[in-house]
């Protein structure tokens, strides 16, 4: 049972981490290096971080990256820990950790249809929640939510309106 | 035409044609069918006769005189002309249906040998002739069995042989007790010594002759042999044999229950409830097999085993209302017997159409056949009507007699055990229904056509018994009265449509009009509605998706799975394996005796001859 | 035969209209036991009417042969039984007839459904058939009692047999009997605790999924005769049935409230818990009383 | 029984009939599926005006599109639709069914339901409450009655245009009937 600052040394002494924050009570956040996280995670895994609670994603059009957070949790400590870093845009591509966790391939499929990022290993990559979606993935700020839906959708024409 | 044409006709007919086929291409089958009818002809005009005198072959063994007796009693009547009308059916059946089957010509040779032997067994005066005929019938429907395309075809007859020859053992020391008593083997003469005889040795005798009759008819203990042979044998063969072979066995049990008064005989025995205690074991027995039968029947997925559990369970009807040797329960067990082999020959014609068309057993591999095979869906439903017992159908009748009768004894295990068995014959006959022919159907069996007029003729021919008896029971009343008088039972009072029970008379022709009626207005009011819209069976609802593939939308595996679960523990524990371990102990027992025996070296051969020739030497010294 | 014809017709017909109207007030007092005002006692009648002026569709030859079965088998079992002193064929030996007869329009039911193509509606069946072989063994082994004790099988004769005065009615005679019946005619009429075979939340009210229109129309039409002959025969063998028809109808609905309400409380079975609650206590009482009759 | 007069008459009486017994779908596809219950249940109870759930679209004669419908549960609502059989009404509760609601620039939520399938009424509020959905009930009724809850009718005769909208948001639509 470790409180949060047992927690933050233990890590600083075994994960090279590049920042760690202790945003609330019981929830911290850790970044790693990309080549790193893999191997973070497992040790986490087997350090009582057994829960993936879910993988989320934010996109930084303006330095070009796409940031995956993992959300982990555990049961003895009862402190939810969140591992993030940063890819590039462009290649938008990561590794799968699948073979860690196994719900980890829908939370991947999903972050696909979202956000277009492939993770090498996972090879089921088709529609999770969209259908027939052709268009560039919603979730990206270059979306362009309005015009998508002037083109999809037409608007209720009240009367007097042209 | 004496009687011993009858037997042997299809048989030197059959080997003939056998050896013949090598150079003459004629169709085994159309042949069958010509000398069936022909001899079919012959016994319908046979009815009635029943003063023909009886014929005998006499010859000399060690000059011993042995008698071989054919006689003409209005029981046998009723078997033979059931087993060559069955026949004549199944013949015309396969005409058509052994195109492309390997064993062919010796299916036909089989079928007709085990045919003539049927007509030995049931025309035999003598239980040597029996014994003959039945030893015949053993053979050929072993080797009619063991043809079955299946791997698994072997191993069923060859527990179905092992069974019938520890019988027919049985049965021939039986046969040779009572001969060196009495020198003769006439049914009325062996009657008669067996009332003569002390308590304790005639039980023995009777129940050494009993149990091979029993094993035929798949009775509880011995309907181990039932199930492995009915679903393995070739789909031809498997009508004949639930249809006939288990009835020649409850012929064998009514010969001992009726020819051989047992009742007399056993008048001084323990009663139970007004019922010598063997009949009453024997009751139970019978009550035992229809349930086994049923919960075993709903658990298949194989349809041939279904049906064959089904035929166990109805077989435990007739054992039961014969056993209680009333009249009522005499009459029950009859007309079921005859019924029993109406819808149950339909039944299995149907599946064997079914068969034929889709090569496959699984009842989850077929599906909506019903718009593919309408002639065939239609034979069965009616079959499956009258099986379940509902009143428009023949079915229903002989159920009501064998109620009736159960009631008016008051027995209630064996009232339960039947009303469980009817109403679980809906269970059992509604999931071949449900599943082989309604519900989706299965791409590959898109193209899939009704099988060729000559298969449906058997079929149309059954249906029509099946609703005529159902109308007029009075047709099979006269014969069976006349049986019953033969045998000095009260005959139960019948008119033409109607049939006076213990608690009240049934009257089908008026139970018929009213169906009709209620049936027309349903279809009137039907029809005065708003017409419906057809759609295809693939638009039904799903919660809001489609699906493409029929599969999806056919329930059609582990149809009954919430039952079942209630007797997977009673399934597991099944009478198979224990007829499986006790082979195996024997063989342990066996091995223990070769290697003590058989060593190999002179010494030991030598060593028991001399002690066997002391022992014989001695023995023969003292006796 | 004209008369048979007419009384035939009128029969049917009134049995209907008293079925619906049975379902009605069943309707109204559930709907007070959970406090609400429910629909008027009238209601089944609109909605029969309703769904005939609907259009339907059909899924082939087999759906439309079903239901007019069921519908036909459910009114000729209605002519055996006496409601009051109307009975249509009262010839003996109809007590085991009905039962099988009610079992016509079981099956028909069961093959309009299957035929119609919809997993749900045979998931449905296969569940009725099972349950069907639950509350089938205790009734059947009541009425072999009942036939026993007044050893006639004919349905007049056991209503002759209560006439005189409220002492002899079966009631009284084997009220173990009667209490198994009526817990056997729970699941004859598929009321609440047994309805498994019909759960609108698990399988989309089961064999009626693929019925709209004329068809649900059929399908409460019988089951309006079904709840008419299944009680009339329950007062018939053990409550005397009354000649005089007003009584007797008032039997009947005393009989079928009493089932609504314990309908309108008791969850649902699941379906071998059904089976296997009808074969532990029902069917030990049912034999018991059988004992205590024959011996 | 197919003169004017005659149907006209024979006409009233199906109407008559049809609004004393409605049967209403118990499909939720929104946020206003909650609103139901307490509409079934003791305090609103609906069935007293002879209303009641069915549980298959074909036996239902109501579908309820309660709140926003987002394009994947358009196509499964189309498909129910055509499930359901004549003469059928469709209720839309909210705002999102008029217009798109709150969810008015969302890519995945439809913003005019009636484009897809002709509405014959709908209920103000974002998820009315049960006596608003009871209110809309008695509005329905009466739309029936005076014969002007004719969306079907609209469906049937102007097929195509609503196959076409339909196929603009959804792509290929499976047709079974």
């Amino acid at each position: 049972m470790r409180s949060e600052n047992e927690l933050i040394e233990l890590l600083n002494r075994d994960l090279n981490l590049l920042s760690v924050k202790k945003l609330r009570k019981q929830n911290i956040s850790i970044r790693l290096e990309n080549e790193e996280l893999v191997s973070g995670l497992n040790y986490l895994k087997s350090h009582s971080y057994i829960h993936l609670a879910t993988i989320s994603c934010v996109d930084w059009i303006e330095d070009n990256q796409f940031e995956l957070i993992y959300h982990l949790f555990s049961y003895e400590d009862k402190i939810s820990l969140s591992v993030k870093t940063k890819i590039n845009r462009q290649k938008s591509r990561f590794v799968t950790i699948k073979n860690l966790w196994g719900v980890a391939k829908y939370y991947e499929r999903d972050i696909h249809d979202f956000f277009g990022i492939k993770f090498t290993g996972n090879d089921n990559m088709d529609e999770l929640i969209l259908e027939n979606w052709n268009e560039i993935p919603p979730m990206r700020k270059d979306f362009k939510t309005r015009q998508y839906v002037d083109k999809k959708y037409d608007w209720r024409q009240y009367h007097g309106q042209e | 035409m004496s009687l011993f044409y009858y037997t042997f006709i299809p048989i030197i007919i059959a080997f003939i044609a056998y050896f013949l086929n090598k150079k003459i291409k004629l169709s085994l089958a159309i042949l069958n069918s010509v000398v069936f009818a022909y001899l079919f002809y012959q016994i319908s005009r046979l009815y009635g006769q029943w003063d023909i005198p009886y014929e005998s072959i006499t010859y000399y063994i060690f000059d011993r005189e042995v008698q071989l007796i054919f006689q003409l009693t209005p029981l046998s009547w009723l078997f033979i002309f059931m087993t060559t009308g069955a026949g004549l059916l199944i013949a015309i059946f396969t005409i058509k249906s052994q195109q492309e089957y390997t064993l062919r010509s010796a299916f036909h040779l089989n079928f007709a040998i085990l045919v003539g032997s049927i007509l030995g067994v049931v025309l035999a005066g003598d239980f040597l002739s029996l014994f003959i005929f039945w030893e015949i019938m053993t053979w050929s429907s072993f080797f009619l069995i063991s043809s079955g395309e299946k791997k698994a075809a072997q191993k069923a007859s060859f527990r179905y042989i092992i069974l019938s020859t520890v019988g027919a053992y049985l049965m021939v020391t039986a046969i040779f007790i009572i001969y060196n008593q009495i020198h003769t083997l006439r049914y009325s003469q062996v009657a008669a010594h067996l009332s003569g005889l002390p308590i304790t040795e005639s039980i023995i005798l009777i129940i050494m002759l009993a149990i091979p009759f029993i094993i035929k008819a798949g009775v509880f203990p011995f309907h181990v042999w039932v199930n492995g042979a009915h679903s393995n044998a070739p789909k031809e063969f498997s009508p004949f044999l639930s249809g006939l072979m288990l009835k020649v066995g409850i012929y064998g049990v009514i010969l001992l229950l009726y020819f051989v008064p047992l009742y007399n005989i056993l008048k001084d025995s323990i009663h139970y409830r007004g019922l010598p205690i063997f009949n009453y074991i024997l009751a139970i027995f019978g009550g035992v097999t229809v349930i086994t039968g049923t919960v075993l029947a709903i658990r298949q997925e194989d349809v041939k085993r279904l049906v064959a559990f089904s035929s166990i369970s109805q077989m435990g009807y007739i054992i039961m209302a014969l056993a209680i040797s009333t009249p009522l329960g005499f009459t029950g067990g009859l007309l079921h017997l005859m019924n029993h082999m109406i819808f149950k020959t339909t039944i299995f014609l149907s599946i064997a159409a079914v068969i034929y068309r889709t090569k496959t057993t699984k009842m989850r591999e077929m599906g909506g056949l019903i718009f593919k095979m309408p002639v065939t869906f239609a034979a069965y439903l009616i079959a499956i009507i009258a099986l379940a017992g509902i009143p428009p159908t023949n079915g229903f009748i002989s159920k009501w007699v064998i109620y009736q009768a159960l009631i008016e004894k008051g027995y209630i295990f064996l009232s339960v055990a039947a009303f469980f068995g009817s109403i679980g014959s809906f269970m059992y006959v509604f999931k071949p229904l449900s599943t082989i022919f309604l519900g989706q159907l299965k791409p590959e069996h898109e193209n899939i056509k009704e099988v060729p007029f000559l298969m449906q003729l058997p079929m149309f021919v059954l249906m029509a018994l099946i609703l005529l008896f159902g109308i007029l029971p009075g047709l099979q009343m006269n014969l069976i009265n006349q049986i019953s008088q033969l045998l000095n039972i009260t005959p139960v009072g019948f008119t033409l449509y109607s049939i006076t029970g213990a608690f009240g008379t049934w009257n089908s022709l008026v139970i018929f009009s009213l169906f009709v009626g209620g049936f027309l207005l349903a279809f009137i009011i039907f029809i005065s509605v708003k017409k419906s819209k057809p759609v295809g069976l693939m638009d039904t609802y799903t919660s809001g998706e489609y699906l493409d593939d029929p599969e999806a939308y056919h329930y059609a595996y582990q149809y009954f799975r919430p039952f079942d679960r209630v007797f997977d523990s009673f399934a597991a524990r099944s009478l198979t394996a224990a007829y499986d371990t006790f082979a195996q102990n024997i063989v342990k027992l066996g091995n223990v005796f070769r290697k003590s025996i058989v060593t190999g070296n002179g010494q030991t051969y030598a060593f028991y001859m001399i002690l066997f020739i002391v022992i014989l030497a001695f023995a023969g010294w003292i006796i | 035969m004209i008369l048979n014809i007419f009384g035939f017709l009128m029969m049917a017909f009134s049995a209907m209209a008293l079925g619906l109207l049975f379902i009605g007030i069943a309707r109204k007092v559930v709907a007070r036991v959970q406090k609400r005002i429910g629909p008027p006692f009238y209601q089944p009648y609109l909605d029969v009417l309703k769904l005939f002026t609907k259009n339907s569709i059909t899924h082939g030859f087999i759906f439309d042969f079903g239901a007019i079965m069921a519908f036909g088998g459910m009114i000729t079992t209605l002519f055996f039984v006496p409601v009051g002193p109307f009975v249509l064929y009262g010839m003996n030996g109809t007590l085991l007839l009905v039962i099988y007869l009610m079992a016509v329009a079981y099956l028909g039911m069961a093959m309009a459904t299957v035929g119609s193509g919809n997993p749900l509606a045979s998931v449905g069946i296969s569940r009725a058939l099972t349950q069907m072989l639950g509350y089938e063994l205790p009734f059947i082994v009541v009425l072999l009692t009942l036939i026993y004790s007044s050893n006639t099988s004919s349905i007049i004769g056991i209503v002759q047999a209560q006439q005189s005065g409220f002492m002899n009615w079966n009631l009284i005679n084997i009220p173990i009997g009667t209490a198994v019946a009526f817990i056997a005619l729970l699941g004859l009429m598929g009321k609440k605790p047994f309805d498994a075979p019909v759960a609108p939340s698990e399988i989309a009210s089961g064999p009626v999924v693929e019925h709209g229109g004329k068809y649900l129309a059929f399908i409460m039409l019988q089951h309006a005769v079904s709840v008419v002959v299944k009680t009339a025969l329950f007062v018939d063998l053990f409550l005397g049935g009354g000649n005089n028809i007003f009584i007797f109808i008032v039997k009947m609905l005393i009989v079928w409230l009493l089932a609504a309400l314990i309908g309108s409380i008791f969850p649902r079975f699941k379906v071998e818990e059904g089976v296997l609650f009808y074969w532990r206590w029902p069917l030990i009482a049912a034999l018991l009383q059988a004992v205590i009759i024959i011996f | 029984m197919n003169n004017k007069y005659e149907s006209n008459k024979w006409q009233e009486v199906i109407n008559w009939v049809q609004k004393r017994s409605l049967f209403m779908l118990h499909y939720c596809t929104g946020c206003g599926a909650i609103e139901l219950p307490p509409t079934m249940t003791s305090r609103y109870d609906m069935s007293r005006f002879g209303i009641g759930p069915a549980a298959t679209p074909r036996q239902a004669d109501i579908l309820l599109i309660t709140g926003y419908l987002s394009t994947k549960t358009l196509r499964r609502v189309i498909y129910t639709y055509e499930q359901m059989q004549d003469p059928k009404f469709v209720m839309g509760f909210g705002s999102c069914t008029i217009n798109g609601g709150m969810y008015w620039d969302s890519y995945n939520t439809i913003k005019q339901l009636d484009k897809y399938i002709p509405v014959d009424l709908y209920i103000a509020g974002c998820m009315p409450r049960p006596e608003a959905i009871l209110e809309g009930f008695l509005k329905l009724k009466e739309k029936i009655e005076t014969g002007n809850a004719d969306g079907y009718k609209k469906y049937n005769k102007e097929y195509e245009t609503y196959k076409k909208n339909q196929e603009k948001v959804l792509g290929e639509v499976k047709r079974r009937q």
